[in-house]
């Protein structure tokens, strides 16, 4: 059984890396990635045993826990649903390429979520993180280029935050496992710093402002699975990063953990409001994702600051990471389908807006549910008013997204099936993921009206703001990075004149451009008579020295 | 038995000499080579009879000194006639083609080589001051007309030269011996290294003519001046015998004499530093003139310029490690230099010139001959594997021992300048060529005997490298203490 | 004295005479008698890969080779094979093949081939010298003999640009071989041999001579920082891009900078040991050295346009990382370091490789020419990416574990500040070689990718297809028992054995 | 033993001191060569002062000496002779 611990990121990985080779691309893709997700999922239901491979890397451990488990589930959903969704671009020009770039992404992630130590996790999050570039810029528009280099500089970034983190770890105990993390933060004299830079490494990918502005840009430009999977996915394996290296429950941190709520917090409000003031469907979902990641880190601060439950909180964060996992990645391929103007799937999509604005009876509800019994206590009050952005939020999606008119063509095949399939999950899965007390207390009448009022809440602001602003105003996407960008853009530009007027001493040698130095005239020699005296000098000094 | 070999060293090269004079026309090519064969299997044996012996004594004709001519081989002097045999066994393979079909010059070759040789054991051989100049004036006036050879103008001019300076430094160095004979009563060079009073004026004047007239025969700066045209002008053959052994004698005798008669005065702090002093600038200067020169046996011959210094490193560090080191320097810079001058010839030969910056692309047609060039110039440098590098070692390690900062600098910048002109000569040689080198003439490619004599002096270079061991042993102890 | 158990013994020296009778032969074979050259030179390496096997099986069954020649009284030429040897003569011997496969197809049709094989031969037995010498005396011989056989290959092309490039590395590595002569010398004038033996021999002198001890230290790191490319002896490394390209893959992968890389390694553990460069506080230097080096390095590669300059300036940056791993000391720091050796070695030929196939196949010199190379070279190209990524330390390649374990060992050795200089580089890398990798696989395909038929020749595919997978082999399989990781592991237990 | 001065050891410094002038100052071969055989001519002389100069009778080492030089100075001028002659006819072809 535990074999498949390590085919399961083993297979895309290799067929990856094969795919230049030849052969039918989208055949191989698809059976790749559907062998792969099917394992997942597989391996997600029923469980397997740990694998211990010492010569793959620095001894290489792969297992499942509860909560990679479920994640695991989440990612076999929705990477077969996007492996579903590619089929046409797999078609197109450069669908090798995507492909390719579509597998390692996949590999790299579903091998980190089966890592069960530091190197091998670091391994497949980097693969993940790397290959994911080449589906943000899969289009290769100028719009494309510059989300992937954000995107880029974001994520070496984090990977150098990381891996500083890690090395800390490492010095102190070699390669270690997960399950030992804990023991390993204790023994660091300042466990409080690496904590740090591992939470912020991972900070990065779980979009935490200000660390959050590759995320607005990088979903709009990439191909709508890609979008799907990098909302639904690959963000939460920041989360299970955290989960996995940070010593939640184990040792506190507070001053960290009051960090990281504190940040998560001012990002769910920011990233709602500026997401308010975005014209693309698609960079609104963004904006949503980085909020609700920020209500993520609320929860993970909380498990950093040594309070709460730590049961609940593995809960909860599992409830919140699949429901917004399922719902993101369901409205981010319905985006292309609502804007042509298929009305049924429109409509569907009501379901999953519902969702994440947290209303009643959806998996929303769990969520918010869970959030609030695990939180802190002062903080109940502003969580739940977040739930009123997130709602102004959801309606400007369905303001920019919703069609103008009829569908001029219909939904694809696959398109439409891989959005069913999400569809039917994302109803069930959060409910079953969910605990006996979770589902009770959600389906409570109080929790039912905290999940109401603030939405009529966000209505009638959205009513009352679109009255009062005839225009409605826009802001820049990636909102922080626009004037950053220009400073950074202008510095690098300053230090590359600066090192290539760096002469470099070759180019000084290589002036000489015959290679023939100019034959220089020897120096006159002296003749007999200048020899002769100089003799006599010798003899008269020899003499005297030697007397 | 074997102190009959003494004599026999020195006549058999003699008497083959005048043979070739006087047989003709076709028989004299056979003649020399049979003359050049017994040569070297006489000194061989000499050789390997001193290494099993130890020191050889023999009077000639059973005349005892003072009147009577003693002649001494120890191990100095067997490695000096090691290298004369060798050196000049493979020159002579090399001059069979060069002179091939010029009978004329070649006779005079002949003649005046093994004269040469002859007049060169005498001289490793002597143990009395006047022999060694007699024996001196023989290798001068021997030396002079194998330069003529090539028939220049220069070099009748610069061999007039060389003649009227070597003729003022040998009066001088005679001068020397009669002040030293006046005060010691003996010639021999035991004896005077008992007699001769600790200080004083006479020993100095004495010291000081015979190492002045030393100095001009050795071409040590600022003595240096008449030897690249004589070296340079003359054929390649006769070029490497100049470089390899004619300046070496007088070297050699610097030596000797520092270790028999003159250790006292020689040892004299300053005169030590001052004739390390010459031996440096001699590097320095020497070097610097070779990079300049535009033609590649002008360079070469600078290039000996410099090297002869090296030699003279010794007396300022007079420990057992500069002694071997001197010595090596002597043989190794012997053979490699024997190497460069045969393969610049076989360059010259093959263009009709020498003119370093036309050489590009002469690789292809001169490749072996490139790499003899490119071999011996290893050890020219001072570059491990071979005998240069064992020499520069010696003395590097004597000098920092004592904490001669000068010499030690000395001796590593000379071998960084040394690299500059010989790899100004392959940077050339590695030139993109679309139409091969330039040439004066119809090119006229080299014999095989002269390519592959050239290489094998050279890879003789590399050899020396390793076998310090033997050689150093037949060497023997360093000679303190005076005889 | 020919027994076979003499014959045994001697294993290190058939292996050095391997390659040097083959430049012999090649040289003597000349210019046209193709098919003989090349076969002399495949047979010679794969010979070679052959006895270097054997010795690496005896030196695994606790065998010591050693071969001895006496040339001056106190001064012995010593062969010898130990773990470190095996670790070197292992990565030359099986590069050394790969790119020999390489250079025969590179130079198809070019002049001179017979001078150029003969050179690389030799320039390959040199390096077996350096790696199996025993004592200080010897490795200098190799040492400069590499100088000397990498002129002509540096210089190789004849043109006046080369040539005044080639002046300039004869003045930087004669200038270093100078330097490093007069430590050995005046190690010896001590009274030192110079061998090398694990945990150093000069601890006993360090209470009476300790100026003395710091002056010899300087003086051999300084002549061998010039071929391992310290900043600021490392000026003759990119200018030497102008030689062909299997020859800067030569220079940077095996070769002249691993010799100087090795030889510092030497000196340290071997000759003064870690503890006495601890006392005499050259670590520090050696240390702050190396990190500057690596950082400007990197720096300087951001600014260079051309292909091949800028992956100089990496090899600059890069093989630092041995010496820094080496003068931190700490065991794992040195695993890190010596790691390195090899796998610097795998990706760094990789990439030149590739830049020698974008050279000879489309004519790319320049980084502008890049865009979208990888359509029409995708095998080239994903070789190239896998040697940027592993040298930019991204996991599971070759790089990743070198990072790792000098980063614990630095914080092992109690230098937190060298984590920094790690991951600094790890950013410059990014910097200079993701646009690269952008470029080629992202952009819109430019004039010299359109012009491109596809791939080139297998002899120019195939051996960088080789090394490529190589260096994301000895990553992913950095546990198993045999790979340099354990192999270095194995080592450096020897040495911090008590 | 170096004892005083007489007239042949003055004689002898007067002929080496002439003999060396006339080496620097003249410029002609000739001349140089002619200087040098009066430099050693000054040269011998000293020789004999110094075979007088010790007791018992003259010494018949230095007389010894003195004749092999003088037939090596007369070979060496010989062929000084040829040379100058060879470097005069060189200079001839040229004028013509």
């Amino acid at each position: 059984m535990n074999w498949m611990l390590l085919l399961m990121p083993a297979l895309p990985l290799l067929l990856g890396l094969t795919l230049g080779l030849g052969g039918h691309v989208q055949a191989k893709t698809l059976t790749g990635a559907g062998l792969a997700c099917g394992l997942a999922v597989v391996i997600a239901l029923l469980g397997t045993d740990g694998l211990r491979l010492d010569w793959i890397l620095l001894g290489t451990e792969l297992g499942v826990d509860g909560l990679s488990r479920g994640l695991l589930l989440l990612a076999g959903v929705l990477w077969g649903a996007a492996a579903i969704h590619s089929r046409t671009l797999l078609a197109g020009e450069d669908g090798r390429r995507y492909a390719v770039f579509f597998l390692l992404t996949l590999a790299g992630n579903l091998g980190l979520l089966v890592a069960r130590d530091v190197a091998t996790f670091y391994l497949g999050f980097a693969l993940m993180t790397f290959a994911a570039y080449g589906l943000v810029v899969h289009s290769g528009k100028a719009e494309a280029m510059r989300a992937g280099r954000i995107y880029l500089i974001l994520a070496v970034l984090g990977e150098v935050l990381l891996l500083a983190g890690l090395l800390m770890l490492a010095a102190q105990a070699g390669n270690t496992r997960v399950e030992a993390i804990g023991e390993v933060y204790r023994q660091l004299p300042h466990p409080a710093i690496t904590a740090g830079l591992v939470a912020a490494g991972f900070a990065v990918k779980m979009g935490v402002v200000p660390l959050h502005v590759w995320l607005p840009l990088a979903h709009p430009a990439a191909p709508v699975p890609a979008s799907a999977v990098l909302s639904g996915i690959i963000l939460k394996a920041g989360l299970l990063g955290w989960i996995h290296l940070l010593p939640l429950g184990e040792i506190a941190v507070p001053a960290l953990g009051q960090a990281l709520i504190a940040l998560g917090l001012f990002g769910a409000y920011y990233a709602a409001l500026v997401g308010c003031f975005q014209q693309r469907p698609k960079t609104v979902l963004a904006y949503s994702s980085v909020s609700q990641m920020g209500l993520l880190a609320v929860l993970v601060g909380t498990w950093l600051g040594g309070e709460g439950d730590d049961r609940l909180l593995a809960v909860a964060i599992l409830v919140f990471a699949v429901h917004h996992g399922l719902a993101k990645g369901l409205l981010f391929l319905a985006v292309p389908m609502i804007q042509r103007g298929v009305r049924p799937v429109a409509w569907l999509s009501l379901l999953p807006v519902l969702a994440l604005a947290g209303f009643p009876l959806t998996s929303g509800i769990l969520a918010k549910s869970a959030l609030k019994t695990v939180a802190p206590d002062g903080l109940s009050l502003l969580l739940t008013l977040t739930s009123v952005t997130t709602g102004l939020l959801l309606l400007r999606f369905l303001r920019v997204a919703w069609p103008e008119s009829q569908a001029r063509e219909p939904a694809g095949r696959h398109e439409l099936l891989s959005w069913l399939l999400v569809l039917v999950l994302s109803l069930m899965l959060p409910w079953w993921l969910a605990t006996g007390d979770l589902r009770g207390y959600s389906l409570q009448w109080s929790s039912m009206v905290d999940g109401i009022w603030p939405l009529a809440l966000a209505g009638l602001l959205a009513f009352v703001a679109s009255r009062l602003l005839p225009r409605w105003p826009g802001l820049p996407e990636g909102d922080l990075v626009a004037p950053l960008e220009r400073r950074l853009i202008g510095g690098g530009r300053w230090m590359r004149t600066r090192l290539e007027r760096w002469r470099s001493p070759s180019a000084i040698s290589t002036q000489d451009d015959s290679g023939l130095p100019a034959e220089r005239r020897p120096w006159p020699e002296p003749g007999i008579t200048v020899g002769a005296l100089l003799l006599l000098l010798v003899v008269l000094g020899l003499a005297w020295l030697i007397a | 038995m074997s102190d009959a070999l003494l004599p026999l060293s020195v006549f058999v090269p003699l008497l083959a000499g005048v043979c070739v004079f006087l047989s003709g026309g076709g028989a004299r090519s056979p003649v020399a080579l049979s003359g050049v064969l017994l040569s070297l299997a006489i000194s061989l044996l000499l050789v390997m009879a001193v290494g099993s012996q130890g020191t050889l004594d023999h009077a000639l004709a059973g005349w005892e000194p003072p009147l009577g001519i003693r002649l001494h081989a120890d191990g100095l002097a067997a490695l000096m006639i090691l290298l004369t045999a060798v050196v000049g066994a493979l020159v002579s393979l090399h001059a069979v083609g060069q002179f091939a079909g010029k009978s004329e010059i070649a006779n005079r070759f002949w003649t005046l080589w093994l004269l040469l040789w002859g007049s060169l054991n005498a001289l490793f051989l002597s143990a009395d001051l006047f022999n060694v100049y007699v024996t001196l004036e023989l290798v001068t006036l021997a030396a002079i007309p194998l330069v003529l050879l090539a028939g220049s103008r220069q070099s009748v001019s610069a061999s007039l030269n060389y003649l009227l300076l070597a003729l003022f430094g040998s009066l001088l160095y005679l001068g020397g011996v009669a002040l030293i004979y006046g005060m010691t009563g003996t010639l021999d060079l035991q004896l005077i290294g008992e007699r001769l009073p600790a200080g004083g004026w006479p020993v100095g004047v004495a010291t000081a003519l015979i190492v002045a007239g030393l100095l001009v025969k050795a071409a040590i700066v600022p003595f240096h001046f008449w030897l690249p045209p004589a070296h340079g002008g003359a054929p390649a053959p006769v070029s490497a015998l100049l470089s390899a052994l004619v300046v070496k004698a007088a070297v050699y005798l610097l030596l000797r004499l520092w270790a028999g008669p003159l250790q006292l005065p020689l040892s004299a702090p300053w005169v030590a530093q001052l004739l390390g002093a010459l031996g440096a600038a001699a590097i320095i200067l020497g070097s610097i003139q070779a990079m300049r020169q535009p033609r590649l046996k002008l360079v070469v011959a600078y290039s000996t310029v410099a090297q002869l210094g090296y030699i003279l490193l010794f007396f300022p560090l007079a420990v057992a490690s500069a002694w071997q080191g001197a010595v090596y320097h002597g043989l190794a810079h012997g053979v490699a230099k024997a190497a460069l001058f045969l393969a610049a010839g076989n360059m010259l030969y093959h263009l009709g010139h020498d003119r370093v910056a036309e050489l590009r692309g002469m690789g292809r047609p001169l490749a072996l001959s490139l790499g003899a060039f490119a071999i011996a110039s290893v050890s020219i440098m001072g570059l491990p594997p071979s005998g240069g590098f064992i020499a520069k070692w010696l003395l590097l390690q004597s000098a920092l021992e004592q904490g001669l900062w000068w010499i030690v600098a000395t001796v590593l910048v000379g071998g960084l300048l040394a690299a500059g002109y010989v790899f100004r000569v392959m940077r050339y040689a590695f030139m993109e060529a679309h139409a091969g080198p330039s040439v004066d003439r119809a090119p006229t490619p080299a014999q095989p005997l002269m390519v592959w004599s050239a290489l094998t002096l050279a890879v003789l270079s590399i050899v020396l490298g390793f076998t310090a061991r033997p050689l150093l042993t037949l060497l023997g102890e360093i000679p303190l203490g005076g005889g | 004295m020919l027994t076979g158990a003499g014959i045994y013994q001697a294993l290190p020296l058939w292996v050095l005479l391997s390659s040097l009778l083959a430049a012999l032969l090649v040289f003597l074979a000349g210019e046209d008698r193709n098919r003989l050259r090349i076969t002399v030179n495949l047979a010679a390496a794969v010979l070679k890969l052959l006895l270097v096997g054997v010795m690496g099986y005896g030196v695994l069954q606790g065998h010591t080779f050693l071969v001895t020649m006496p040339i001056l009284p106190g001064l012995d030429l010593v062969l010898h094979a130990d773990a470190l040897t095996m670790l070197f003569t292992t990565l030359s011997a099986l590069l050394w093949l790969v790119t020999t496969i390489y250079a025969i197809a590179y130079l198809e049709r070019r002049p001179n081939r017979a001078r150029f094989f003969g050179f690389f031969s030799l320039c390959v037995a040199s390096t077996m010298g350096i790696a199996t010498a025993g004592n200080l005396f010897t490795f200098f011989i190799f040492y400069e003999l590499l100088t000397l056989a990498t002129w002509p290959l540096v210089v190789h092309n004849g043109w006046p640009k080369a040539m005044a490039v080639g002046r300039m590395y004869l003045r930087y590595t004669l200038g270093g071989g100078v330097v490093l002569l007069l430590g050995i010398v005046w190690l010896a004038a001590l009274g030192q041999s110079g061998d090398f033996v694990a945990g150093g021999t000069l601890e006993h002198l360090a209470p009476e001579h300790r100026t003395a001890l710091i002056a010899i230290f300087l003086l051999l790191i300084g002549g061998l920082g010039v071929k391992a490319a310290l900043v600021p002896l490392h000026g003759w490394l990119p200018s030497a891009m102008v030689a062909p390209a299997p020859v800067s893959a030569l220079l940077h992968a095996v070769a002249v900078v691993k010799a100087g890389a090795f030889g510092v390694v030497r000196v340290v553990y071997d000759v003064f040991g870690t503890s006495l460069v601890a006392d005499l506080q050259m670590n520090t230097v050696l240390a702050l050295l190396a990190s500057f080096t690596i950082i400007y390095g990197s720096v300087r590669a951001i600014a260079q346009t051309d292909l091949k300059r800028r992956l100089a300036y990496s090899t600059v940056s890069q093989v630092s990382y041995i010496t820094l791993g080496v003068a931190l000391g700490s065991p794992l720091a040195t695993i890190g370091g010596l790691v390195h050796l090899v796998h610097q070695g795998l990706m760094k030929i990789t990439l030149f490789f590739c830049a020698g196939n974008y050279a000879e196949n489309s004519g790319i010199h320049s980084i502008d020419e890049l865009n979208g190379i990888g359509r029409r070279m995708p095998w080239t190209t994903a070789m190239f990416t896998i040697g940027a990524f592993g040298m930019m330390g991204a996991p599971p390649l070759a790089g990743f574990v070198s990072k790792w374990y000098l980063g614990m060992g630095a914080l092992q050795a109690g230098a937190p500040w060298v984590l920094l200089v790690l991951l600094g580089s790890t950013v410059l890398n990014a910097i200079y070689f993701l646009p690269l990798l952008h470029r080629a696989w992202f952009r819109e395909s430019g004039e010299k990718a359109i012009a491109t038929a596809g791939e080139p020749g297998p002899g120019l595919l195939v051996p960088t297809l080789l090394t490529g997978i190589s260096a994301l082999g000895v990553g992913i399989l950095a546990g198993f028992p045999l790979s340099p990781l354990s192999w270095v592991t194995f080592i450096v237990g020897q040495e911090y054995a008590p | 033993m170096m004892a005083g001065l007489d007239v042949y050891a003055l004689a002898a410094a007067a002929l080496i001191g002439l003999g060396f002038f006339g080496l620097i100052v003249q410029m002609h071969p000739l001349k140089r060569l002619l200087a040098v055989n009066v430099l050693g001519n000054g040269v011998f002389l000293a020789l004999i002062v110094i075979a007088r100069r010790l007791p018992g009778g003259p010494d018949p080492v230095p007389h010894a000496m003195v004749l092999t030089g003088i037939v090596i100075a007369v070979s060496a001028t010989a062929f000084g002779l040829a040379l100058v002659r060879r470097q005069a006819r060189d200079e001839e072809g040229d004028d013509e």
